[in-house]
């Protein structure tokens, strides 16, 4: 076999041109005074991020990051900082020495580390020979999904993906207690307690245009979600990222037509039931599993076997569809996609729902 | 029949290359266009034509098959949103009462203001 | 030529993730903080992804036989490098690093949720985010609540003596 | 030709940014990341056929509805400093007159 030797095609120099870009724009992160400038920068190094996991053919990261990182941080972000009522930073130069030469130092010391990993792209390294290469052989006779990535995320790693959806729903259940779900803002609002701007709405503007554009895409962002999660399977997509899509339509409603009628839409009681659905959803396949006699979440013991034998093609019967497998992942993947939407839309509840509290803020020191 | 494919494909290429192009202009029309209003201009109006150039000269190169129809729904919602954040942006920028440079005017008395700008940053080239 | 295009990569992801624990360390703002965290983690994922990719590999996801893309992407490598990359006439990049970082996106998305809560409410709680001033309150505040256990202790003393 | 449209867009991209990182206003921030958003867009609808496999083209519809979120939300948030308040005639008018 050739040795191998990275040399540049037009893969890699695009790859550089976007590191370059992401590292201009980590310079401007790190100058800026203002906090807007730098949450809108945020914006734009996470999208740079998703266009470079697209570059390195990471369909599903770079679809995950383009949809999280722009859309749902971006309004946590702004919620944190209309809450927090800081928009400008006060930067001495004392405190810029001292974590400067511990960065430079730690990164002298990563740099000299990363002079043993395997050069860029390289087949042989040990992750890509051996690990890598035996997902790729053997999810078309394990799991027969095209997408390996939904394949291992679903099925060989379900039982840690049933950890992390736990994880984002325990998020939520933190983000609830700190900042309630938003209710208390939705009773009538006091004219003391009314900020300055809600007048400068009443006459001023009226944004046709916005509305009734945004009439038309919120439909379409919601089905869009529904796309991405059952084509999951076969091509980039899945349960996280179809969870935040349908999230970030419900977020583009309460932007438009205010959290009032976005909370009449989707009560917060429904989100937070959607939430413990979605685990409740994902966990019940495993024990479904156990009860035909498979393990926790493997998907093959998902039908009796008699029943899966007397499927189409079903690979107990000679063909090669694991009935088990298509739909174990589509069901759990839609529990997921309960979870994450539902603590998602109950998250940016939390941050918008609880301005007023604030605005009258001066009773406690 | 190769050959036509063929013509096709160069075809696309090339409206897919004018496309970048013109984006490249846009570009550098919201770099060296005065203010907020102008660059709205420059980005938006080279955005969506950028946008159509590129996304049917990809669909010619794709033929009839789902990318074609998944490039059409891109250019689709890009035609849709584009605009229509231009449009809320000039608007939310003119109601919280930053003035165009050049020119500034009244909407509802319809006269003329004398441009801000001329008193506020001093510069020479006033209004006409 | 071939070790900086081999090495260039990690060396770019390490300056972003300094980069990030330099935002972190410098600022005072607690919400700048954040931000600088979720640049360390993102620069996380660009390393692990970094290490997945495979030269001349594409995305991973199985491409059947009668897919004109096999012709394609097989005549854009060398065929000697092809062989020992390919799975049946393909080359994919690493799907594993993939999937460790779809989810720490997300989980990284929901940590930073309750980051900012927390900020929230220090800022309820102190009135302030900046670092120094919520350290200064707490002074304040343990110095007072010294000074009244005193106080406690004092009566205490006195009223059984 | 294909490399040369993904050269332009490049280009254009580094171009919006500089606007992103100079922009006086911070409604010149939003514009340019709009228009970043676009461009990016296209690039990945672009690179997709540079590269041989356009399985990205989902990546490039996602993109375009997110960006005009992101957009929409920075923008109520630089001018009306609220992230509940509605922009739509029918409750803002009864808010006002009642309140």
């Amino acid at each position: 076999m050739t040795e191998y030797a990275p040399h540049l095609d037009t893969n890699t120099i695009v790859n550089f041109g976007l590191l370059a870009m992401l590292l201009a724009v980590l310079v401007a992160i790190v100058r800026t005074r203002s906090l807007l400038a730098a949450v809108l920068l945020m914006g734009i190094y996470s999208l740079i991020s998703a266009v470079w996991f697209v570059v390195l053919d990471a369909a599903d990261v770079a679809f995950t990051e383009a949809v999280v990182g722009a859309g749902v941080s971006t309004a946590f972000l702004l919620g944190a900082i209309l809450l927090t009522r800081t928009e400008s930073l006060t930067k001495r130069w004392q405190d810029m020495v001292m974590p400067g030469l511990v960065c430079v130092g730690a990164g002298v010391l990563l740099f000299y580390a990363a002079l043993d990993l395997p050069l860029f792209g390289d087949p042989s390294a040990p992750a890509n020979a051996h690990v890598g290469r035996f997902y790729i052989e053997e999810t078309k006779n394990d799991v027969g999904v095209p997408n390996i990535v939904t394949a291992v995320l679903a099925s060989y790693r379900g039982f840690d993906t049933l950890g992390e959806t736990i994880v984002v729903f325990a998020g939520g259940i933190g983000v609830a207690l700190m900042l309630g779900f938003g209710e208390r803002s939705m009773g009538d609002l006091p004219p003391a307690l009314r900020s300055p701007v809600m007048e400068a709405l009443a006459e001023s503007d009226h944004h046709v245009v916005l509305r009734s554009v945004a009439k038309l895409l919120i439909p379409i962002i919601a089905l869009y979600a529904f796309y991405v999660q059952f084509h999951g399977e076969v091509g980039a997509g899945g349960g996280f990222q179809a969870g935040v899509i349908f999230a970030v339509a419900v977020i583009l409603h309460a932007l438009i037509f205010g959290l009032a009628d976005t909370m009449d839409a989707i009560p917060p009681e429904l989100a937070r039931a959607f939430a413990a659905l979605g685990v409740l959803l994902y966990s019940g396949v495993g024990v479904i599993n156990m009860i035909n006699g498979g393990n926790f979440l493997d998907y093959d013991h998902l039908f009796p076997l008699a029943f899966e034998a007397g499927l189409p093609g079903s690979h107990l019967s000679g063909g090669y569809h694991h009935w088990g497998q298509h739909f174990g992942i589509i069901i759990i993947e839609l529990g997921v996609l309960f979870t994450v939407a539902a603590t998602m839309i109950a998250m940016f509840y939390a941050f918008a729902g609880r301005a007023a509290d604030v605005v009258g803020e001066g009773a406690r020191g | 029949m190769a050959d036509v494919l063929f013509w096709i494909d160069q075809l696309g290429m090339a409206l897919a290359l004018a496309g970048g192009i013109l984006s490249v202009i846009g570009s550098l029309g919201v770099l060296r266009f005065p203010d907020l209003y102008t660059r709205l201009h420059a980005a938006s109006i080279t955005d969506t034509g950028a946008a159509t150039l590129m996304l049917f000269g990809l669909a010619l190169m794709a033929g009839f098959s789902q990318e074609a129809l998944k490039l059409l729904i891109a250019w689709a919602f890009v035609m849709l949103t584009s605009p229509t954040a231009s449009h809320a942006l000039a608007n939310a920028a003119w109601s919280s009462g930053q003035k165009p440079k050049l020119g500034a005017f009244s909407l509802m008395s319809g006269k003329r203001e004398p441009a801000e700008a001329d008193t506020a940053s001093g510069e020479k080239g006033g209004a006409p | 030529m071939s070790s900086f295009v081999g090495y260039a990569n990690y060396f770019a992801v390490i300056i972003l993730m300094m980069g990030g624990l330099y935002v972190i360390f410098s600022t005072s703002n607690l919400i700048k903080r954040m931000i600088g965290l979720s640049i360390l983690q993102t620069s996380v994922g660009l390393f692990y992804i970094t290490t997945s990719k495979v030269f001349g590999g594409t995305v991973p996801i199985l491409i059947d036989e009668d897919d004109p893309a096999r012709a394609e992407l097989a005549s854009r490598l060398d065929p000697a490098y092809f062989e020992s990359a390919a799975y049946d006439g393909v080359v994919y990049s690493n799907p594993l690093p993939h999937v460790l970082i779809l989810t720490a996106i997300v989980v990284g998305v929901a940590t930073l949720a309750v980051g900012l809560a927390i900020a929230v409410r220090v800022r309820e709680a102190y009135g302030t985010v900046e670092r120094e001033e919520i350290e200064r309150k707490d002074r304040i505040r343990h110095a007072h609540e010294s000074y009244e256990d005193e106080l406690d202790e004092t009566e205490a003393s006195e009223a059984d003596a | 030709m294909l490399l040369g449209a993904t050269a332009a867009i490049m280009v254009a991209m580094v171009l919006m940014l500089v606007r992103a990182f100079i922009g006086p206003s911070n409604y010149d921030r939003i514009l340019a990341a709009n228009s970043f958003g676009t461009k990016v867009v296209l690039f990945i609808a672009v690179i997709g056929y540079l590269f041989g496999r356009p399985a990205y083209l989902d990546i490039a519809i996602v993109y375009a509805l997110i960006n005009f979120v992101t957009t929409i939300a920075l923008m109520k948030f630089f001018r009306y400093r609220s992230l509940q308040a509605s922009l739509s005639h029918r409750r803002v008018g009864e808010e006002a007159r009642d309140g």
